[in-house]
């Protein structure tokens, strides 16, 4: 094996805090914990962003990694931080599934990406290829998360924790994609994030509550 | 088509019309001697026919004019039905105009007159002798097209001269079909008749009768030509039996000779009958109504058969 | 090009225009009027692309070809008649309370600033963009379907927002994948996600890593575009939202959503050379008609019954690009114009007839042909049309579909036939007392909005009977595209 | 000159479709519709029915129109057997037409406006679908006529019955037209070209020609009536106003027996000798269905409904034997049949249509479809009753009227079986000549049920006094119709002349030969094997008919008088007495108990109001249509269940697929 350059070593140790956070979500029963653990993946992968951005030597990843350092750790963890004291929600999180066994199921899908991903990987001209297969699970992982939570605030943070898969993918795997693309997403992100946060309170204010289960009445079986 | 054809078809028309009473006359006759009655004279129908004819009309007030149309229409489809039999000569101008199959739906239109009229007073009696009228057509009118497909299955044909002539004039042969078509052809003719089993032509009781229902409104002339018709049809059908199971003795050619020349020997045939009819009647007994679908059931089955046996031998 | 800036200016300005004057009374005539001009951009546009073919404008960053330039017309066209449809209707809604000025300035500056989503999506030539435009359509949508705050509306906006969300985010996944398989062949940079350089060059992409990415697009862009088992928010969404949203959502978004599926296909068709994607689409586009045709039968609620409709339509468009050649993607061409056409034709009346009624529960509508002949006609006319009967133009592109896959694929016949003849008999069975018996419907202050209602049904009467040579020739011309 | 016919048929087409889009233009102005519009429509008709006649023997013609798929134009074609049905398209639509035009209404149903377009419309697609020479024009016109006369089937939508009746009517027509989709699918053979030329042209191997005529066998089936897809029929047929009620049975059935005949004789190019035992089958078991439940029937347009079961069943049956006969190349013998087929056809077309006006007359005048509630309606509406008096009997099958004709015809083709090489068939044979014998003589029984209890008799309701008898109108379509019944029936030779041509196209053969026979005498093959002159029969009755009449009347006297009927000593006879329409019916119902479902309710002697009830149904709705719903439901039912409402299973699914997918990559 040829010696990996020092920045991607480092790249490959953030993948590997990020699988971790993502299963520390995954596992994690405190909304506001819960919150924390989003923004410090939030961070790493700024920071990834940013080793990647002086490895491979792409200005513009620098803008990227701003953007997600900006809108990750910051402005949406204090939204959502805003939003759990405006609403009074910071019970502890009961998930539909017990923890273990989601745990469980979290490890049988790592397994699952990685084996998908090695064959990419290995065609992959990028020294971070490797790292493909981590973000696909952080992918996955994240989508467990939102199948197994009952209330609104922890499927959403799953759903962003999917985004920082998507990521973490985009410029790791590919040293990013073209600014205009990342710029689109992340003004996307932000805007959902935005109108969830409206829907929280019309949620709350139709419901007195945002557990989901009030939200099961448009269905067909009987 | 020439004149003598004419004369002759003529004269075998008129011979049926003469002969038809007669052979009613002779069939009662033969009934009264086979059970130990007094006999009425022959020549009764001819009295009651033009007794009949005298008397004044009556008619019911709800009547239709169908109910006056239809005895004559019957009277004339029998009279039709006579010109195409070959009761006397096979070669006759008129005999084209109706194969066998054609036969059967003439006769099929006077039993259709006869049950609107029926309805057309609007009594109880009339309708329900309608009703069992064309319940027993329905069993019959296939069985009897059965029995006469079986005869022209034979021939080739459906034109009943065509099937005299060949059944007549062929060498000789045993056609076992035509056995079973013949007891099919008996049952058929007594139930199409009115006779017993299935009816009795001589009653007036409610619960069993068939055609009598069906004219228990009519009067004068209209039952005169009811029952005139009705003696037609008795001797049409066994015109028809006998041209085809004992075909000898029909005049083949259109001459007007021949077809008296052919006369003694279908009076004689007829008398035969007759009495064979007048001995049925006495040894059976009549049935009542649901029967009457086992009875023309078993006709049909028979006139199938004798087809199938003739298919099988024949082939 | 200044077709194209106008095409997606017009929404864009108007949605601005709107977000400011949107409250005011004449604001649906402002609406009106701005989906008027994107309409006439459009038909400009459409006049240039005919004269001179296909358009590649803007650092190739825009790009017209004939595959997307009748579903640009389309989308104009629709976005105008339902912003007339809206007029009247969203009168009667704010008239019984259901809607505040507030929300109308919403609701009318979402609506361009949705047309102008789909639009951007269109006429994008980066698949990167494409994904942002979809996205970006989710989120107007989604404000659009929660308009009336009531508890379903919110529970179904929800749904939609978190299904698709959740959806699009695997799309964004498949683009990655993409935009790393091309890397390799075009290097970094911008002209890696444009779709006509990936096009080019699609022989030479890594086969593995396309299939893969494939997998992720079509879970995305199929769970916008409402393929069973993806479809769950489908139904609620068009329930919900205000009827002029379920006629776009249902006429155009799924059109554009598929349309993304499609453009994926093709680059994915191009360098796996296995039947792979081709079974996947069909797999999914019968499933599809299949539970939509049973789902049909047991809808209480008209709207819902409408939004089952569209999936079993998008499962045969589905199924029919699946199959692909040149009739199998012509008719699914085809279909997805009538289909447009005529469901967002279908809504509209059904939009007003829900007025009249006071209720969309199907056992609460009756006799809507003795209040409103028009109406009750442009229903029943639009229904039948939707489950192909001719001469419409949807049994015109049925009748393609179904005659290629009895060559191709037999063994999908059954299945379909089926399919169609169950959706037949649910939906005629649900509509024939609506509009037909002793009536319950009231007559409202402002007269309905019929005009886009014949306009459409007659627009798929004439694609039944004869279709424009022109239109003809881009349904070929895109047919070879999609392969 | 030569007309072209072609150009006639498409230029009525459009007449029809201008006459229709008219009467939308002013939807409630009567007098504009049923003074100007119906009758229009009628001359229409007219023109088409003579250039039809013309066109019949003249070669066929082609055209492509410029409408249509791109790559798919329209494409028509009139030959023979188009110009034969167009023929009875016009001549009994030109009938109903003048009808029409005295009977429609201002109702509470669909304004006549409305209808008028409907009927048009309804028209044009009928002569378009006989026009057609490729597969999607066929189509389209094929479901047209479905949607126009579904349409006008529920005129009074009012009623939830009817609105049942043309949903299931649809329903089985949209069916049947996926069907026949299929059946063009087979027959292009995989060329890819579905003009009917190319479906010619193709050779299908195997098992596909069979799939072909099954697949047609099935969906014209469901169009005309066949067992068991005729559920519809009785339903529809009516629910629809008396006119439309014509219009489907006396025209539109014959549209699905075209679609078979060109398909099996003309698409196909050789015949199996077992689909025609299947057709045979078939259609005589149809036909003893309908006859059977027509019997029983206490509803006159029901009854009648029936019976259309029973005369499909016939011209079906009489197909499944051109069939046979044709694939043993007895191509002499498989014209007769065809003939039959034929001659059955435009019969029915003509005293079905009759008989279903007069249905109307009766409904305008009475208000009243139950049989149990009309009678004695001659003396009211002579009219009627005595035109009436000539459906009847034609449909009866009674001689010398054209019922009796094909009836006929077809006996004779039976009788030719035993020449076929096929032992099994020749025993076969005899036993279907015997169902079909039976069906004819049960029609008879039906047809005098009906006769009988509407028309004749005592009115069993009081207000029946106050029936009026049919308009001029009215009248006048009613007599044409009635012509036409005693003119097919007195000159069948002139008529199967016209049919000859569609004979030597489909069999190659015709049924009459030059030389045998005269236009007096119906002669096929040779005057010694059969022969049969309607005219001489009918003059030899009415000749003995008048002789008699002044015979009597010279030699005795004309003496009438008028008596109360007599009432057998018991004086209290009401109407309600006379013989009901379930009184008619009881003795079949007694021989056919197997076959029906009956629920019986009887009076005991203790009941206050002793109420006798019978309801008959349909036995197939119990056997077939009610589970296929069932299952269907239950399926329904368990597909319903993936859609619970809750968003954490629908992301499972979500999940799931994309994980199967993705192993599926893999």
């Amino acid at each position: 094996m040829t010696a990996i350059p020092f920045y991607a070593q480092i790249i490959n140790l953030l993948a590997a805090l990020l699988l971790l956070l993502s299963f520390a979500m995954l596992a994690q029963r405190r909304v506001l914990s819960l919150v924390n653990l989003f923004a410090m993946q939030g961070l790493s992968l700024a920071l990834s962003t940013a080793i990647v951005a002086y490895g491979t030597a792409q200005p513009h990843l620098y803008w990227s990694a701003g953007l997600t350092f900006v809108l990750k750790v910051f402005l949406l963890p204090w939204l959502l931080h805003r939003l759990i004291r405006q609403l009074d929600v910071r019970w502890d999180v009961e998930g539909l599934i017990n923890i273990p066994t989601t745990m469980l199921i979290g490890i049988v899908l790592v397994v699952f990406s990685f084996n998908l991903a090695v064959p990419i990987s290995e065609l992959a001209s990028t020294v971070t290829r490797s790292t493909l297969g981590i973000a696909m699970a952080c992918v996955m992982l994240s989508f467990l998360m939102m199948i197994t939570r009952r209330k609104a605030i922890p499927q959403v943070i799953g759903f962003l924790s999917m985004e920082n898969g998507l990521f973490f993918a985009a410029t790791s795997a590919t040293y990013g994609m073209p600014l205009v693309v990342e710029l689109g997403i992340a003004l996307d992100v932000l805007v959902g994030m935005l109108i969830l946060g409206v829907f929280f309170f019309q949620i709350r204010e139709q419901f007195d509550s945002l557990d989901l289960k009030h939200l099961e009445k448009l269905k067909e079986g009987e | 088509m020439n004149v003598g054809g004419f004369i002759s078809q003529l004269l075998q028309v008129l011979i049926a019309l003469a002969l038809a009473p007669l052979l009613v006359g002779w069939v009662n006759q033969c009934r009264a001697w086979l059970q130990n009655k007094s006999a009425p004279s022959l020549l009764l129908p001819y009295r009651t026919i033009h007794k009949l004819f005298i008397k004044d009309a009556v008619v019911a007030d709800t009547a239709s004019p169908i109910f006056r149309i239809a005895p004559y229409i019957v009277f004339g489809a029998m009279c039709c039905a006579a010109a195409i039999v070959p009761s006397l000569a096979t070669d006759l101008p008129f005999a084209s105009a109706a194969d066998a199959i054609a036969l059967v739906g003439l006769f099929a239109l006077a039993r259709v007159f006869v049950a609107l009229a029926a309805m057309d007073t609007g009594t109880a009696f009339g309708s329900l002798g309608a009703r069992r009228e064309m319940f027993i057509g329905f069993l019959a009118e296939p069985a009897l097209l059965m029995v006469l497909f079986t005869a022209s299955l034979i021939s080739g044909s459906t034109s009943l001269p065509t099937i005299v002539d060949t059944l007549a004039h062929r060498e000789f042969a045993i056609y076992p079909s035509l056995a079973f078509a013949g007891v099919a052809f008996t049952m058929v003719s007594l139930a199409e008749n009115a006779r017993v089993p299935v009816d009795n032509p001589a009653t007036h009781l409610e619960l069993t009768m068939i055609h009598e229902a069906m004219i228990l409104e009519y009067s004068a002339r209209h039952l005169a030509l009811i029952e005139w018709a009705s003696a037609m049809k008795l001797f049409n059908y066994s015109c028809i039996g006998l041209a085809l199971f004992f075909p000898f003795g029909i005049a083949s050619g259109g001459d007007w000779l021949g077809v008296v020349g052919a006369a003694p020997t279908l009076v004689a045939k007829l008398a035969i009958g007759g009495f064979a009819l007048a001995l049925i009647e006495t040894l059976s007994a009549k049935m009542r109504i649901f029967r009457a679908p086992e009875f023309l059931g078993t006709a049909f089955l028979l006139a199938v058969l004798g087809m199938l046996v003739n298919l099988l031998l024949g082939s | 090009m200044i077709e194209i800036l106008a095409v997606l200016g017009f929404p864009l300005l108007g949605a601005l225009l709107l977000a400011w004057l949107g409250a005011r009374p004449n604001a649906p005539g402002i609406n009106v009027a701005v989906s008027l001009l994107t309409l006439l951009a459009a038909a400009a546009l459409t006049a240039r692309v005919i004269a001179e073919g296909p358009l590649l404008v803007l650092d190739r960053q825009f790009f017209v070809d004939p595959f997307n330039v009748f579903l640009v017309a389309l989308t104009a066209l629709v976005g105008f008649t339902t912003s007339i449809f809206s007029r009247p209707y969203m009168r009667i809604e704010e008239e019984r309370g259901r809607l505040t000025p507030a929300k109308l300035r919403l609701y009318h500056s979402m609506y361009q600033l949705f047309n102008f989503t789909m639009l951007l999506a269109l006429l994008a030539n980066n698949m990167g963009i494409l994904w942002v435009a979809m996205e970006a359509a989710t989120l107007t949508t989604v404000l659009l379907v929660s308009l009336y705050r009531t508890p379903a509306s919110l529970e179904a906006a929800w749904k939609y927002f978190i299904l698709c969300g959740v959806g699009i985010a695997q799309a964004l996944f498949g683009t990655i994948l993409l935009y790393f398989a091309a890397e390799r062949v075009l290097g970094a940079g911008g002209g890696a996600l444009l779709w006509t350089e990936l096009n080019a060059v699609k022989g030479q992409l890594e086969p593995t890593v396309l299939s893969l990415a494939f997998v992720f697009l079509l879970v995305g862009y199929g769970t916008k575009t409402g393929l069973v088992p993806l479809h769950n928010w489908l139904p609620d969404a068009h329930a919900e939202g205000p009827t002029p949203v379920s006629a776009v959502l249902s006429g155009l978004l799924l059109n554009v959503a598929l349309y993304a599926v499609v453009r994926c296909k093709v680059l994915v068709e191009g360098s796996v050379h296995t039947s792979f994607a081709r079974e996947l689409m069909m797999g999914f586009g019968l499933l599809s008609v299949v539970v939509a045709a049973f789902m049909l039968s047991r809808q209480k609620d008209l709207k819902r019954l409408f939004a089952y409709s569209s999936i079993e339509h998008m499962g045969i468009i589905t199924f029919a690009f699946g199959m692909g050649g040149p009739i199998a993607n012509f008719a699914g061409l085809l279909h997805m114009t009538a289909h447009s056409l005529t469901k967002s034709a279908i809504f509209f009346a059904v939009g007003h007839a829900t007025q009249k009624t006071g209720t969309q529960l199907i056992d609460g509508m009756r006799g809507l042909i003795t209040i409103s002949p028009m109406m009750g006609w442009g229903l029943m006319l639009g229904s039948l049309a939707i489950l192909g009967m001719p001469p419409f133009g949807i049994f015109a592109s049925e009748f393609l579909i179904l005659i290629t896959a009895m060559r191709e694929q037999p063994w999908a016949t059954p299945f379909l036939l089926a399919a169609l003849a169950i959706a037949f008999a649910a939906v005629v069975s649900k509509l024939q007392p609506i509009v037909f018996g002793e009536t319950n419907a009231t007559r409202l202050p402002h007269r309905p909005a019929m005009v886009p209602v014949y306009t459409h049904l007659a627009l798929v009467l004439m694609l039944g009977l004869w279709i424009p040579p022109y239109l003809a020739q881009w349904y070929r011309q895109a047919a070879r595209l999609i392969g | 000159m030569a007309i072209d016919g072609l150009l006639l048929t498409l230029t009525a087409i459009v007449g029809w479709l201008v006459v229709g889009a008219l009467g939308l233009s002013r939807p409630r102005d009567l007098r504009f519709i049923s003074h100007i519009l119906f009758p229009a429509g009628a001359v229409i008709a007219l023109l088409l029915a003579a250039g039809a006649v013309a066109a019949i023997a003249s070669p066929p013609q082609t055209r492509i129109l410029a409408l249509g798929l791109p790559d798919l134009p329209f494409h028509v074609r009139l030959d023979a057997l188009s110009a034969f049905f167009v023929l009875l398209l016009g001549a009994a639509s030109a009938a109903i037409s003048i009808f029409s035009a005295g009977y429609f209404r201002t109702s509470e149903g669909t304004p006549p406006g409305a209808i008028c377009f409907q009927y048009h419309a309804f028209l044009a697609a009928m002569a378009l679908v006989l026009i057609a020479d490729d597969a999607y024009l066929f189509m389209v016109a094929w479901e047209t006529m479905a949607l126009a006369s579904f349409f006008l089937v529920t005129t009074e939508h009012r009623l939830p019955e009817i609105r049942r009746a043309g949903f299931l009517y649809l329903l089985i027509a949209h069916i049947g037209a996926i069907a026949i989709l299929l059946c063009f699918g087979v027959l292009q053979g995989g060329q890819g070209d579905y003009t009917f030329g190319a479906m010619r042209a193709a050779h299908l191997s195997g098992g596909w020609p069979t799939a072909a005529f099954l697949l047609a066998l099935f969906g014209f089936g469901a169009k005309a009536g066949l067992l068991p897809l005729h559920v519809w029929l009785p339903e529809a047929h009516p629910a629809a106003p008396s006119p439309v009620s014509a219009l489907m049975s006396g025209v539109m059935l014959k549209t699905a027996i075209y679609g078979l005949l060109r398909v099996t004789f003309d698409l196909l190019g050789t015949q199996l000798w077992w689909w025609g035992v299947v057709a045979l089958a078939l259609g005589l078991v149809t036909a003893l269905f309908g006859v059977i439940f027509a019997c029983v029937q206490t509803d006159m347009k029901r009854l009648l409904a029936y019976s259309s079961i029973e005369n499909i069943g016939i011209i079906v049956a009489g197909i499944g034997l051109a069939i046979l006969f044709k694939a043993y190349d007895k191509n002499l013998i498989a014209a007769i049949a065809m003939t039959a087929v034929l001659y059955h056809a435009l019969n029915h077309a003509f005293f079905k249509s009759l008989l279903f006006l007069a249905t109307g007359c009766v409904l305008h005048a009475t208000h009243e479809r139950s049989l149990g509630k009309l009678g004695g309606l001659i003396h009211r509406m002579p009219w009627v009753a005595w035109l009436a008096l000539v459906g009847t009997l034609s449909i009866a099958g009674l001689p010398p009227l054209n019922g009796f004709v094909s009836e006929w015809l077809l006996l004779q083709a039976f009788l030719f079986t035993p020449s076929l090489p096929q032992s099994f068939v020749n025993m076969l044979v005899p036993v279907a000549a015997a169902a079909l014998v039976l069906a004819v003589a049960l029609a008879a029984y039906v047809m005098v049920k009906f006769y009988g209890v509407v028309f004749l008799g005592r009115p069993r309701e009081a207000n029946l006094e106050n029936a009026q008898d049919a308009g001029t109108l009215e009248r006048a379509g009613l007599i044409y119709l009635a012509a036409g019944c005693v003119l097919l029936g007195l000159f069948p030779v002139t008529v199967i002349g016209l049919i000859d041509p569609v004979n030597r196209l489909l069999v190659g053969a015709a049924a009459l030969h030059p030389g045998l026979g005269s236009w007096l005498m119906l002669a096929p093959l040779n005057p010694d094997r059969s022969s049969y002159s309607p005219l001489v029969m009918l003059v030899v009755i009415a000749a003995v008919v008048l002789l008699t009449v002044y015979v009597v009347h010279r030699a005795y006297h004309g003496r009438v008088r008028r008596a109360p009927a007599w009432d057998c000593g018991f004086p209290a006879q009401t109407p309600q007495m006379q013989d009901t329409a379930e009184g008619f019916g009881q003795p079949i119902r007694q021989v056919f108990e197997a076959f029906f479902r009956m629920e019986r309710e009887l009076p005991t002697p203790f009941d206050r109001e002793p109420r006798y009830r019978v309801t008959v149904e349909d036995p197939f709705w119990h056997w077939l249509y009610l589970p296929v719903a069932r299952a269907a439901d239950r399926l329904a039912r368990l597909v319903g269940f993936i859609q619970q409402g809750r968003i954490s299973v629908y992301l499972v699914y979500s999940f799931v697929t994309l994980l199967t997918l993705l192993a599926m990559v893999r």
